[in-house]
């Protein structure tokens, strides 16, 4: 039988959609279904969205659905697989990591049930091929989305609701554009559209653009819309943030290359106005992103709250990819998609192990943990080269994107965007130190003595994910491969990968030579290792606590704030707090209380008096006479 | 002639009774005010040559609806305050 | 093929409305079976009707006398359509009615029932202007009855609910029946083709104070802003099948009337659809804002069907083929949808005892059938795929955007809206689903033959969300049939 | 104070715009039979309807489902009206008032109720030939009844005989409409000849109609004033 016929991307998505309903079903009764079940469904997908390289394929896959005869379409390109297989993947460990993680929790049936129709959505949202099923793909995406974010209780609701709120906000301004460009065009089928933009009005493209944008922006949480990610990356159950902050937040991403490149095309975005060769749109795009980065890095140095520091530190990673996506060269557009794929990797890893960790200590308070190197081994590894990695620190993939990313900036001189982005940098490094030192290094708290590494299904993921991120870093020319393809699909000159030798990236501005670097490094390393162990000799051992505690017990005193981790970088803190105390969370509070306020004023209309209403009736009618005498 | 003035006069009672009718406090007062616009009317249309309104007005106007009035307002009360 | 005259859709229940009374002297049980016949005989003329419909208007001649000195009846798509709704909805309501009446009124519960039924559907069948009126009595006095007899727990409520739709909807019919007596003025005519064609021809001034007085009185049916202040207090002061009715069936046909009178009658004269455009988008804010902070679910819906009804306003205002077909389409859904949603919110009120929001937390797991029910429901009011709601609001949006550039403004007004819609629809499912229950008891469900209507509907609900071109090949025809006018459609006028 | 002011202002402008329109604007007075639908009455009304009254040829034959519709919402209000006055737990009519009426009256009730029945009766049977008709007898009727109440302290109606005549002539107005469907097409159609104008036994269908009409009407008032009178204080 030849199976290639069922491997398509309209059956991975029934495939996942009918998982879902089926592991609802069956894991009702027994907990082992769900779990083997949701593994097999997500497997399987992953399995066909793996099998589906370098297909490209197109297809009609449900009748048209509006008056006007719109169908919906799917289809495979290699821009749409380079983002699947990383959502595929991403999803499938994430539901093998959930397993110990989520068992008994709240509403495990859900989770289950959910993780697969998310994975779905999403995977739809990246196979769609047409405007509308793109949208209602979206739209599902958000709605599990939110759903999973709810499922870990009473906590989450608030900031479940603003996510839910912020998204939909950015989904219908996404609407309202889609709808003009369709109604411009009288097509939905992104292929036709794309043939169908040169020539097309400068205003009127700024503006569909610009709306659809503003949906994407806010999926990847940018600069006006960031308010949401913080507490619902934080707030969300510990089995689905990984997946949320790993795999979610790249399709806004995903979503401003699709309408940038593939759509409107690089030669009619330049067309819309360009700045230093660079499209104005794309500028926009890269501004709002260093700003991002650079503001939501200040947050994150100071938070102690684990989940809370990696998920600003989520933001600002994906201000990274807004980067390089605005910027639109051939280098920045590489440094993008790599460093989508390079924060998906060790972002899911951080946020596995905190998960881990939180599960452990039953606190997300950083200051509350510590010492923990010793008792989680495996942890602490993973963690430590996804760390690495997070802070580009060279010898890890990280550090290719960034330094792609970089590379394009200052190619292009843009004197605002590069400094943002390297002083981000260094407050990544800042606060990712932060994280390795509170929670792994300094004293082990009296109730995690007997602390041990999480079990396989937990270990295994991060093992995994990290190996690829070791990997990468080594031959960094194989994602490079897909990425270049991915960049001649969309109409950008694809970055020089070369095939024989998968070490270097190249352009022709300067070469990166991944196995010399990594050759050079290593053996650094070594040289530092044996000097420290022939200083070692003179190293004496001290317990922690004598040093600076006096020989206090320390337990006594947890709450005086002498944790390693308490007020950790307390000058940088007082030197931004002034300006951190603006916080635009407050504009949208502000905002929100404001219109319920409104609300409240005008649900007195309804006074409940009929004299009232009888005088609104003759006012209305008094009101339509006098116009009738005057404008008509 | 004489009807035109008597016409003239009939509405302008109308309107006095009306305006009664609403200004009044005493409710009952009030509709022996509508009863008495409601003759009015009646009369009013039998000299627009429509006797068919005419006979509905005085019997429906005039008569039910008041009975039904003065039944509620002696149900309730007597007295309008604000 | 059998052919019902459409007259036998109004005649038949006022037949058995005048019927029932008597025999429920000798035979207790007999209303509600007698009226379940009538309405099925309606629900079988109204789906012939809207089966001949659709190759040709289906026209039936009162008393012989030819328009435009009769009256006449005419059926096309579009009403036909209306009348199918109309009549689905009240049987899937009959369904639903035994535990909501008090005992003692089921005679003049369902003798009034028909009656509302038999009055809009003559509302959306007729095409004379002085029986539009009559019908629009007929229904509304029927409503403001149905409305005094469903007294609940709180005596007071309703009747006072009651007292103030009669004095809103008395101003009502006064303003439109003055509106109609100067138009006959006016063109001295009555049938609706008649008085179209003379319309343009007739003394301006009058035309448009006899259409500032006909807004005004079909916008109080309609729920127009600024005249729907009867709305909140009816809706909840109902039992919830009257509720039912009225969002499915006594406000669309007043829409309905509005719409055909401003579409049909002053051939959508650009000054009325300024007029509905602007208090379409107020209404919808007002709507969707007062509903925001509610804390009593029926009048959270009731206000969120305010703000729907201006959704329809707006899409009707706009006045092209798209969004005129995406209105039609959200005037079903949210009939389908909101008939759903006061169906369950009135089994949970039922089985609660109290109308508080806050009451409802973890309903999903004591009451799981119904609150899945109402999510549906919800999901559709709220616009999401894959259900009817967001292909109506699709269509409405794309419709708009055919405006230029005013339309563009009016689709993000429009999006804004839902998102206020969104926001407090999202906290009651929340609080079904994802709240702990304070009381952990399992509820007891409503029977079956109270669970089939809403599953039905539902069901409906789905339909219209995943496979809308079954939809279309009735509403394409019924909103051509608003644009291109009656003119051509009625013989002998 | 501000919203009496407010509710003058209003009216003020409703009453000046509508007078000027109407004043302007409707030729009050003129001969406008050409212009709309009058004429076919006015010339043709008779010889249509067998009717000598034209505006119970309109009425009743011309707009007859009109009046159907009408005698319908007369219906639902009389329900209605009960609807909103009904009490539930106590049977009706135990509660009126018991203030005697005078001997002058009782004695009067009881000479003028069967005379002023007569008339109402009168009226609506010759409807189609003398001004008045179904709803102008039946409300006299319900004078009548109203006569009876006033006079008579025990006095009430019996519910059931009066819903069963409502609902006999309410079917019979019906029933004429859907016999006319069944016999020519035409629902309420006049199938009866329509004889010689003027005399008592002419013009169709319309008496059989003002008859119902003129029982159901005065039924229902009845119906109202009982309702009226017999709630609880």
């Amino acid at each position: 039988m030849d199976y290639t016929a069922f491997i398509r991307p309209e059956y991975v998505l029934m495939l996942l959609f009918a998982g879902a309903l089926i592991t609802y079903f069956a894991g009702k009764y027994s907990s082992m279904a769900r779990y083997s079940l949701s593994l097999l469904f997500s497997g399987l997908a992953l399995l066909m969205v793996a099998l589906l390289y370098g297909k490209n394929t197109l297809s009609v896959w449900t009748p048209s659905i509006t008056p006007n005869g719109i169908s919906m379409y799917v289809g495979t390109n290699p821009l749409t697989w380079f983002f699947a297989i990383i959502l595929a993947s991403l999803s499938f460990l994430t539901i093998m990591y959930s397993i110990p993680i989520m068992k008994g929790k709240r509403m495990e049936n859900w989770f289950y049930t959910l993780t697969l129709l998310l994975m779905g959505s999403m995977l739809g949202v990246v196979f769609s091929s047409d405007l509308l099923s793109f949208f209602i793909f979206w739209e599902m995406m958000t709605l599990s989305s939110y759903l999973l974010v709810t499922l870990a209780g009473k906590r989450s609701d608030k900031a479940a609701l603003n996510y839910m709120i912020l998204s939909t906000m950015g989904a219908y301004s996404m609407l309202t554009g889609i709808t003009m460009l369709y109604v411009h065009f009288g097509t939905t089928e992104f292929s036709l559209l794309s043939a169908q933009i040169p020539g097309t009005p400068v205003n009127f493209l700024w503006l569909s653009l610009g709306l659809v944008a503003v949906g994407f922006l806010v999926k990847s949480a940018a600069l006006p819309f960031y308010v949401w990610a913080a507490p619902a990356y934080s707030e969300a159950p510990d089995g689905f943030t990984p997946l949320f902050s790993g795999a979610l937040s790249k399709l806004g991403a995903y979503g401003l290359f699709l309408f940038m490149y593939v759509i409107v095309g690089m030669s009619a975005l330049i067309g819309m106005g360009s700045f230093r060769g660079v499209s104005s749109f794309g500028y926009a795009i890269a501004l709002l992103g260093s700003i991002t980065a650079f503001i939501a890095t200040l947050y994150a140095i100071r938070e102690d709250d684990i989940k809370r520091l990696l998920a600003y530190s989520s933001v600002s990673q994906v201000g990274y990819i807004l980067m390089g996506l605005g910027i639109g060269t051939s280098l920045s557009v590489a440094g993008s998609l790599y460093h989508a794929l390079n924060h998906a990797l060790f972002k899911t890893v951080l946020f596995m192990g905190a998960g881990a960790i939180i599960q452990l200590t039953g606190t997300r308070k950083m200051s509350e943990m510590g010492g923990l190197a010793t008792r989680m081994p495996i942890t602490f590894l993973t963690m430590l080269i996804s760390i690495f990695s997070l802070a580009a620190i060279p010898m890890t993939s990280g550090f290719g994107s960034k330094w792609l990313i970089y590379e394009a900036a200052i190619n292009k001189g843009f004197v605002f965007i590069a400094p943002l982005a390297f002083v981000a940098s260094v407050g990544s490094f800042l606060y990712s130190f932060r994280l390795l030192q509170a929670v792994f290094l300094g004293q082990l708290p009296d109730g995690l003595k007997d602390a041990k590494d999480p079990s396989l299904l937990v270990t295994i993921p991060m093992i995994a994910l990290t190996s690829i991120t070791v990997l990468f870093a080594i031959v960094p020319g194989v994602p490079l491969g897909a990425i270049a393809s991915a960049e001649s699909y969309m109409g950008i000159q694809p970055i020089q990968v070369d095939s024989l030798f998968y070490f270097r990236i190249g352009n022709s501005f300067g070469a990166y030579n991944a196995l010399v670097v990594m050759t050079i490094l290593l053996f650094a390393m070594l040289v530092a290792m044996i000097m420290f162990a022939f200083a070692g000799s003179k190293s004496k051992k001290v317990d922690q606590h004598d040093t600076y505690l006096s020989g206090e017990i320390y337990e006594h005193h947890s709450d005086l704030g002498l944790h390693y981790a308490a007020n950790f970088y307390r000058p940088i803190e007082r030197m931004f707090e002034p300006y951190l105390r603006l916080r635009l969370e407050r504009t949208y509070d502000a905002f929100g209380r404001g219109y319920e306020l409104l609300s409240e004023g005008i649900r007195r209309v309804y006074s409940g008096d009929v004299q009232t209403y009888v005088y609104y009736v003759i006012g209305f009618l008094g009101m339509l006479i006098i116009l009738a005498g005057w404008w008509w | 002639m004489i009807l035109t003035i008597a016409v003239a006069i009939l509405i302008l009672m109308m309107m006095v009774f009306a305006v009664y009718s609403v200004e009044t406090k005493d409710l009952l007062y009030a509709v022996v005010g509508t009863m008495a616009v409601s003759l009015i009317v009646s009369i009013l249309f039998y000299v627009l040559q429509a006797p068919d309104v005419a006979m509905a007005e005085a019997a429906i106007g005039a008569g039910i609806s008041t009975a039904v009035f003065v039944i509620a307002i002696k149900k309730t009360e007597r007295y309008e305050h604000d | 093929m059998v052919n019902i005259d459409p007259t036998l859709m109004i005649g038949i229940p006022l037949f058995m409305g005048f019927l029932i009374p008597s025999v429920a002297i000798v035979w207790k049980n007999s209303p509600r079976y007698l009226a379940g016949f009538t309405i099925l005989f309606n629900l079988i003329a109204s789906t012939l009707l809207l089966i001949r419909s659709l190759n040709a208007p289906v026209i039936s001649v009162l008393g012989g006398w030819q328009p435009p000195y009769g009256i006449v009846f005419v059926a096309g798509p579009l009403g036909s359509m209306l009348a199918l709704l109309i009549s689905s909805m009240t049987m899937l309501t009959w369904f639903y009615l035994p535990p909501h009446i008090k005992e003692g009124n089921e005679t003049k519960f369902y003798m009034l029932f028909i009656l509302l039924m038999a009055g809009a559907t003559g509302m959306v069948l007729t095409g004379d202007l002085f029986n539009l009126f009559v019908f629009t009595e007929i229904t509304s006095i029927a409503s403001f009855s149905l409305l005094a007899y469903s007294r609940g727990k709180d005596e007071k409520e309703a009747v006072e609910a009651t007292i103030k739709y009669m004095i809103i909807g008395s101003l009502s019919s006064a303003f439109f029946l003055i509106g109609i007596a100067l138009l006959y003025g006016a063109t001295g005519t009555l049938n609706m083709a008649d008085l179209a064609s003379k319309i343009p021809s007739a003394n301006h001034n009058l035309v448009m104070m006899a259409l500032a007085m006909i807004i005004t009185g079909l916008g109080i049916e309609a729920e127009m802003f600024p005249l729907n202040g009867w709305t909140p207090d009816a809706y909840t002061g109902a039992t919830h099948p009257v509720s039912v009715m009225f969002a499915s069936v006594v406000v669309k046909a007043g829409f309905f009337a509005l719409i055909r009178v401003v579409f049909l009658i002053f051939g959508a004269a650009t000054e009325a659809l300024q007029i509905l455009m602007i208090f379409g988008l107020l209404t919808l804010f007002v709507g969707e804002s007062s509903a925001l902070r509610q804390t009593d679910l029926k009048r959270m819906l009731a206000y969120s069907s305010i703000g729907q009804m201006g959704l329809l306003l707006v899409a009707f205002s706009l006045n092209n083929q798209t969004a005129l077909v995406g209105g039609l389409y959200a005037m079903l859904n949210h009939a389908i949808a909101k008939g759903l949603l006061f169906m369950a919110a009135g089994s949970f009120i039922f089985a609660l005892g109290t109308r508080d929001i806050s009451a409802l937390n973890g309903m999903g797991k004591r009451m799981p059938v119904t609150s899945a029910l109402f999510t549906i429901g919800a999901f559709s009011i709220m616009g999401l795929p894959f259900f009817g709601g967001f292909i109506s609001k699709i269509v409405i949006i794309a419709g708009s955007m055919q405006a230029g550039t005013e339309g563009m403004l009016v689709a993000i007004l429009i999006l804004s809206a839902s998102l206020i819609e969104l926001v407090y629809f999202l906290r009651v499912v929340h609080r079904i689903w994802m709240r702990e229950p304070e009381d952990d008891s399992r509820l007891k469900e409503a029977p079956f033959t109270q669970m089939f209507p809403m599953i039905v509907l539902a069901a409906f609900v789905f339909l219209m969300g995943i496979y809308p071109q079954a939809f279309f090949k009735v509403l394409i025809p019924a909103a051509q049939e608003l644009l291109r006018g009656l003119g051509t459609m009625i013989g002998g006028a | 104070m501000i919203k009496k002011s407010i509710a003058l202002i209003l009216i003020a402008i409703l009453f000046v715009a509508i007078f000027f329109t109407l004043a302007n604007d409707l030729p009050f007075g003129d001969n406008r039979t050409t212009t709309g639908v009058s004429d076919k009455y006015i010339y043709h009304g008779v010889n249509d309807t067998g009717a000598s009254n034209l505006v119970t040829a309109i009425v009743v034959n011309y707009r007859g489902f009109d009046t159907l519709g009408e005698v319908t919402v007369l219906f639902v209000a009389a329900t209605g009206v009960g609807a909103v006055l009904y009490n539930m737990g106590r049977p009706a009519g135990k509660k009126r008032k018991k203030t005697e009426a005078s001997l002058i009256v009782r004695t009067g009730s009881r000479i003028l109720f069967p005379m002023m029945l007569l008339f109402g009766a009168y009226i609506f049977v010759h409807g189609h030939l003398t001004p008045g008709g179904g709803f102008q007898g039946g409300a006299v009727i319900a004078t009548a009844f109203l006569f009876k109440y006033v006079s008579d302290t025990r006095y009430h109606i019996d519910h059931n005989k009066f819903t069963a005549t409502e609902s006999v002539v309410g079917m019979t107005f019906a029933l004429v409409g859907i016999m006319g469907l069944l016999l020519t097409g035409y629902f309420l159609f006049n199938f009866l000849p329509n004889g010689s104008p003027g005399e008592l036994l002419s013009a169709g269908i319309i008496p059989i109609i003002y008859v119902a009409i003129g029982i159901k009407v005065g039924a229902e008032l009845t119906g109202i004033l009982d309702n009226m009178m017999e709630v609880e204080q």
